[in-house]
């Protein structure tokens, strides 16, 4: 364990993972367009954008699943290319994808160990099963049997295979694309617990989320996408969340601040049509 | 039974079902839900079995069973190979025309060039695995679909087997030859029969010990040594029975143990090594698995080597039984038949579901049908129509058995 | 049986009992041509039904597989049959049958087309070869007669079917010598008409009026032929045929088709029908000639053109009047003397 | 060209593409993409016109056309139903034998019982309809795979073809019929076919215009003029160019300008009506059709009964073509050719992708690599090869145009 | 408009749609156990509960994706059965499926018209893309193109499409299951302006959230599901978070207040260090 945090310290605040100039088509469609990210070992780097913004297929390229159009990525300060997720793995990148990408067909079990399986040619069902119950377990996740197809899971239940399929193997650098979108109040504190745990642990995390409690909560910068490309790199410690969410929409009078001045005015009214 | 609750048991919406009435209620449930593959269509079985047994006395002979098993072997093999590039959503529409040319190719280097038998063999398999990644390397490079492949495939080499016959049209395997009389005349000696069943049986319920020990050790559920003993003891039953029985004229032919074992090996590897797993995952969320880091051309590669193999191996099989081969040797409807069988064993046309067992029960089917129906003196008109309404009929059952797949999406 | 490769009937008398409830196995080997569900199956059953009016005749017919028609005789052997009526699918292949059902004392008799590499108890046939031989032969006299120019295009069954083989071996041993040239031949999958008619098709884009006579192997291809000259509006050039079909018969009569070939079915069956009979009873008839090691009686079929269709097809019973001249047919029919 | 961006133009990562360049631009980009069902296909026939033309001369001449498009007509109209029912991912293996059944129907209603023939056609028709009634039905209540329902089907209809053509194995349709005259006789006259491609162009023109000022009143982007009269004037080119070619000799023929005509009303009932929104719908994701309310056995059982018709149609054609019915009519290749041309075409097994086009282009590679072969003089067994080997190359030509579709998930 | 307002409220409060009992099992999981349920119309009832509670199974058997095993369905006072989501669009139930449900080969426009497209035997695509930009605009959408095949959206886009798809037609009940698990801010903002706007129009909402902000944002009453049973109903002015969060998770001590404990002491050791 010491020797882990010496580790740890020792590489805190190097960057394991740099993005330059990034660009990505789809047809007709910029999906980015020139992007820039830093992610120091011992990080939360926080990516957040709109609806659209370009954060999964920043995702997928860091994780070999599209190449990107041109750009260089970085890892542990040599230029890699990742044409596959295999390559991906190699490295050290795990990824928890926004469309989870898990066969339906399979139990849990084997979603989680797809890939690792312990023992290829005779496989140790036993022990797999044992890890995967305490895996679930620490994510507090409420999954009745791990022996049933994911094509039965609730939402976040398959959220949480998910997440607890990226903790295997030991990735240096984990990305989870919008992980606690689909999970219920515990299994959400329990994530960000783990986030912070990770991040001791020395790893690189890239958080993409559209909570800005969570972002505040665990991230050490946030990144903000705009329309696909970068739109400002903020230390937490430094900036209010009306700061991000004004970076995000590009305009300081939006829809979140609408509502919210409005949400004040009916609870003022309210107040005075209770003390009238 | 246990007082202490498992770690997988601890959920409180889950029934506990314990014991061999747990086990009862649990195995229906699972087919209700459209998940056990091949009970169902076991249970089609058999009633078409009694359907054909009325119709005709003959047909549940001992000697008509024994034919049934011999002329399984060759087609369901062939199946086995379908199963495979079905579980990864594929298809090889080419398994005749492989069959054919294995077949053909056997005969000429052991008939007309001379070769040693187990040379010409091993040609006719070799050729038939570098088909498979032939067609593995079109599909992953080009990304051609493999419906296309293989009918160009089927094309192809239906052409070159009538190349590899053309002097000759059709050769006769010799009778006394090695490959001929394993095809035809090999049965296992009746006291090793039995031992194999004892084998089977005690092997069943060894590892079922072991396994349950280890999970129970490991704090998890596990079948009791009352369920393990239950079900090893059925099925030495049913094998001694049907050692037994099939035993009353000629017994259980080699090659039908041939195909049953390389059904038990398939088996294995496909739920019980990485490669399997990948198979699974491949069929049920190419992308997916792909993310996971498994190589999917990889996997494709394997497969479609696997059922051109197989196809070679099945061909040079029916060639032994025929002891011919012609220019019609895997024509026909072999396509069809072993395509049929692992659907009508239980695999999906979609990917991801099915067993190595479904190329068993699917071809026992089908030519329990074929069979039956020449033991009545039909029309071949009335012959066509009465194969394809029993053939229905097994599959409805099947169906009706388990909840209607298709609300639990593509069937 | 010990060591045959199909058990000894589980029903049925005794070997070399009486020949009461018998049973006998009449194994076609394909749909391609209809004579055998037409002809051959009825005339057969009829025959027997004479000769023994208790016997069960088991008839199969193996659709061109030869493993499904390895699979019938092992039934009908575990029903106990007395003797096999064979017509391979596969001459070759057919001796892994005839090994079968000897091993178990079953007589087999082959039927139409020879089993040359194991003898089998007896053979009744017409030639194949000499069909072949003997259609175009035909053709071939008729265009010289008419002092036609041009070549020939040929049409033969099925690449996979050994019949087929055989045929195309008659055929080239009439046209070869012939002084016609052969433009083109093609192998027609599955005996497919339709195919014949593409391909045909495709001949006449090449060689326009050059053609001058198409031999076809049997009627449907024959018909196919025909078809794409008529679509293509040219003049039909004599075509030929064979198996003497009541559409072929038709064709002739309305003069689109050249000629075809009457094989005496209702001989051939009646006289495996009383062969099998004799073996039945435990008898060993002799052949009137020896082929191929076995005993064996062949006919000749009789070429069938406009000149003697009237005697040949109409006078001597094989078709009614009534059935062929019909619709458009009438005229030529009456043209012909046919009533 | 506009100065005010439309609604559908306004995000500002969307590359604008104006006039025909950009047209030109789109088009690339969507093949490339995987998006373009046909364009490859045709790239990929004019690839294999060209390897064939210089292997034989013949091969484009205007005769031989001729004869390629009377060819197509059959098997194309039963591709079309074989397009249908791929697009909700379902299969019917039996096209072959019900239109070997429906040819049997109208030969002995027609000839033998002589009814007339209009009533012949229609119970033919009729009966192919029942047909895929019933396969809808088994498939809606038991779930039966169709794959097993319609391979009982191709059995039971076979048989009941040689049963209804026991008597006779083969019937002669006159040629002087009506029905005969049609499929081997009857060409549209030259100018009714340049008046019919003018009207065509007119037609894509006028309607494109329409479209494209309805849009522009709503404040959407719309194809330019210029773009909508290039487009038109390609098509009428193309158009005359292969009327007065056909002409040199014989022209277009009626039965091909019927199956043209059923591609083009399948084309706007497909991609024009709520029931074809909803087959593609069906296809591509069952579940969620049926959450939005969408009777999905209504729409499965509208496909199945359309397959079966059409193969009834193609059928009558095929037996109209042939001027005879007979035990192996519909059997052969049939079925495959029917399925492989609307896979070649770009129709996916998977379900959801394809359009009625690509059984029209489907059919003419298949019938084009193999009328290009029977004009070379080849033995059978290298025939066979070339054939497999030519197709392959079309459809490998075809996927190497689109970008690999293996990335974009199941091809 | 004030005809729309004055049926509103003769209507609020009546109960639209009211279950009784529903149970629901899948093989040996019991899903659902006796579960009731109100809704009264002009009403927000927003359905709690953890990561496999059983909140989606409700949903699906209201919306006649699964019949239940046991329990009744009241409907405007009148007992229904709803044995097809055909049947529930026609009882006027419109439902956001958590899984979307969406045609992934079928674009846009295709999808939100799916089942009422406009002019069956000739379609309007015009008018059909007209509204389609509208209603998307409406919800703030980042969509470039309405003619892509949806599986080319970003995970937000596609949300915002699931949930215009069920604001066409005329529903009484509008159903959410997590409406804005995948939405950016503003989008968020809208969806829950939309949900106030349909309460206002006496249509009965019921949705579905993990995040309690929303929850106290928009809801009415709150129904918690626990394990698939009813674990209390209340209205949301009388309830704290805190309180929200016992019952979901069946304690006070979870994951969450752990979390915030920890993160308080942290934030005051900051501040301590701080000061140091
Ligand atoms: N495979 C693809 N094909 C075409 N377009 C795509 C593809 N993937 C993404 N896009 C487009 O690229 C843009 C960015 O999508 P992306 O998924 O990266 O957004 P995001 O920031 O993750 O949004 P969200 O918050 O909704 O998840 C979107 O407009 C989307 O439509
Ligand atoms: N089709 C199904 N087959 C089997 N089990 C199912 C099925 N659907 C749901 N379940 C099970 O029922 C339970 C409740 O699932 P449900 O989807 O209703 O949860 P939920 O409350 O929506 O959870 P979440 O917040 O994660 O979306 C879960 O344990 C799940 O595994
Ligand atoms: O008569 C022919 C027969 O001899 C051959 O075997 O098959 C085709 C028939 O037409
Ligand atoms: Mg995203
Ligand atoms: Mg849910």
């Amino acid at each position: 364990m010491t020797s882990t945090q010496q580790a740890a310290e020792r590489r805190t605040d190097e960057v394991v993972l740099s993005l330059r100039g990034i660009s990505k088509h789809f047809g007709a469609v910029a999906a980015l367009t020139d992007v820039d990210l830093d992610v120091p070992a011992g990080h939360v780097v926080a990516v957040v954008g709109d609806n659209g913004a370009g954060k999964s297929t920043l995702v997928k390229i860091l994780s070999g699943v599209h190449p990107p159009d041109s750009g260089t990525i970085c890892f542990d300060s040599k230029e890699v290319s990742i044409p596959t997720p295999a390559a991906a793995h190699r490295l050290g990148i795990a990824t928890v994808f926004q469309d989870l990408a898990l066969c339906e067909n399979l139990n849990v079990i084997q979603n989680l160990f797809l890939g690792q399986e312990v023992r290829p040619l005779r496989l140790n069902e036993v022990e797999m099963e044992t890890r995967s119950w305490d895996l679930l377990r620490q994510l507090s996740a409420k999954i009745p049997s791990v022996r049933v197809p994911v094509a039965s899971l609730s939402g976040g239940q398959r959220q949480t295979v998910a997440i607890a399929r990226s903790l295997l193997g030991e990735p240096k650098v984990i990305i989870l694309d919008e992980p606690t979108a689909a999970l219920g109040v515990a299994q959400t504190a329990e994530v960000l617990n783990l986030v912070e745990r990770l991040r001791e642990h020395g790893l690189g995390v890239v958080m993409i989320s559209h909570n800005m409690a969570d972002v505040q909560a665990v991230a050490d910068t946030v990144a903000v996408l705009r329309l696909g490309r970068n739109n400002g790199v903020f230390p937490v410690a430094d900036v209010s969340t009306e700061d991000i969410i004004a970076a995000i929409t590009g305009a300081t009078d939006n829809a979140v601040s609408q509502r919210n001045e409005r949400s004040q005015t009916r609870q003022a009214r309210d107040k005075e049509g209770l003390s009238s | 039974m246990n007082t202490m609750v498992t770690t997988d048991r601890q959920d409180e919406r889950l029934q506990s079902r314990v014991g061999v009435r747990g086990a009862i209620t649990d195995v229906i449930e699972r087919a209700r839900g459209g998940d056990l593959g091949v009970i169902p269509v076991a249970v089609g079985l058999v009633v078409i079995w009694s359907v054909l047994q009325v119709l005709n006395p003959v047909f549940l002979s001992s000697a008509n069973l024994v034919n049934l098993t011999l002329e399984s072997a060759a087609v369901g093999i062939i199946a086995l190979g379908i199963v495979c590039v079905l579980l990864v959503a594929q298809i090889d529409l080419s398994v005749g025309s492989v069959s054919g040319l294995s077949g053909a190719v056997v005969g000429v280097l052991f008939v007309l060039q001379g070769l040693p038998i187990w040379a010409a063999i091993a040609a006719a398999v070799v050729m038939g695995a570098v088909i498979g990644w032939l067609y593995a390397q079109l599909f992953n490079r080009f990304g051609v679909p493999s419906f296309v492949i293989t009918l160009a495939g089927l094309l192809a080499f239906l052409g070159l087997q009538l190349y590899v016959l053309r002097t000759r049209g059709s050769i006769n395997l010799p009778f006394d030859s090695g490959l001929v009389h394993f095809a035809q005349l090999a049965f296992v000696p009746a006291w090793l029969s039995y031992t194999l069943a004892v084998l089977a049986a005690a092997g069943l319920f060894t590892s079922g010990y072991v396994h349950a020990r280890e999970r129970r050790k490991a704090g998890l559920s596990a079948n009791s040594v009352t369920m393990l003993a239950v079900r090893s003891a059925a099925l030495l039953a049913v094998l001694v029975f049907v050692v037994w029985y099939l035993g009353r004229t000629r017994g259980v032919g080699w090659m039908f143990v041939l195909f049953v074992g390389m059904v038990l090996v398939m088996h294995y590897l496909l739920s019980r090594t990485r490669w399997g797993r990948s198979v699974y995952a491949v069929g049920g969320n190419v992308e997916a698995a792909r993310r996971a880091g498994i190589n999917v051309k990889a996997i494709y590669t394997s497969v479609f080597v696997l059922c051109s193999t197989f196809a070679a191996v099945g061909g040079i099989l029916a060639a032994a039984r025929l002891a011919a081969v012609n220019q019609s040797s895997g024509g026909g409807d072999v396509n069809l038949n072993a395509i049929a069988a692992a659907v009508i064993g239980g695999t999906s046309l979609f990917g991801g579901r099915g067993t190595a067992f479904s190329a068993l029960l699917g071809i026992i089917v089908i030519q329990s049908i074929s069979s039956g129906l020449t033991l009545l003196n039909l029309d071949s008109s009335i012959r066509f129509v009465v194969t394809g309404v029993v053939l229905l009929l097994a599959v409805v059952v099947d169906s009706v058995a388990r909840k209607s797949r298709t609300s639990h999406g593509r069937a | 049986g010990s060591g045959s490769d199909s058990g000894s009937g589980a029903t049925g008398s005794p070997a070399g009992g009486g020949v009461e409830n018998a049973k006998v196995a009449f194994l076609m080997p394909d749909l391609a041509s209809t004579r055998y569900e037409l002809q051959d199956k009825p005339l057969f059953e009829a025959r027997m039904k004479q000769l023994c009016p208790s016997c069960t005749v088991i008839y199969q017919n193996a659709d061109s597989d030869a493993a499904k028609q390895q699979q019938q005789v092992n039934s009908a052997l575990a029903q106990g049959v007395k003797a096999i009526v064979l017509d391979p699918v596969d001459s070759a292949a057919a001796a892994t049958i005839v090994q079968t059902a000897q091993s178990q004392q079953v007589p087999v008799i082959a039927y139409d087309r020879p089993i040359p590499d194991k003898p089998a108890d007896y053979y009744v046939s017409f030639d194949n070869e000499k069909i072949g031989a003997m259609i175009a032969q035909s053709l071939v006299d008729h265009l010289k007669e008419q002092n036609a120019q041009g070549g020939l295009l040929e049409v033969n069954g099925s690449p996979t079917d050994a019949a087929a083989g055989l045929i195309k071996k008659g055929i080239h041993s009439a046209i070869d010598p012939s002084g016609f040239k052969l433009l083109a031949e093609y192998d027609t999958p599955d005996w497919q008409p339709e195919k014949a008619q593409t391909w045909v098709s495709g001949q006449i884009t090449r060689f326009r009026d050059q053609i001058a006579g198409v031999v076809a192997a049997n009627d449907g291809t024959g018909g196919g032929a025909i078809s794409a000259f008529k679509a293509a509006g040219v003049k039909v050039p004599p075509v030929t045929g064979n198996d003497a079909e009541l559409a072929a018969a038709q064709r002739i009569i309305a003069g689109d088709q050249y000629n075809t070939i009457s094989k005496p079915i209702k001989i051939v069956a009646e006289a495996s029908a009383n062969i099998a009979y004799e073996f039945m009873q435990g008898k060993k008839p002799a052949g009137k000639t020896t082929l191929y090691d076995t005993p064996s009686e062949l006919f000749v079929p009789t070429v069938v053109t406009r000149e003697n269709i009237k005697e040949v097809l109409f006078e001597s019973g094989i078709m009614k009047a009534a059935d062929a001249c019909t619709g458009e047919y009438a005229k030529g029919c009456a043209e012909l003397g046919i009533e």
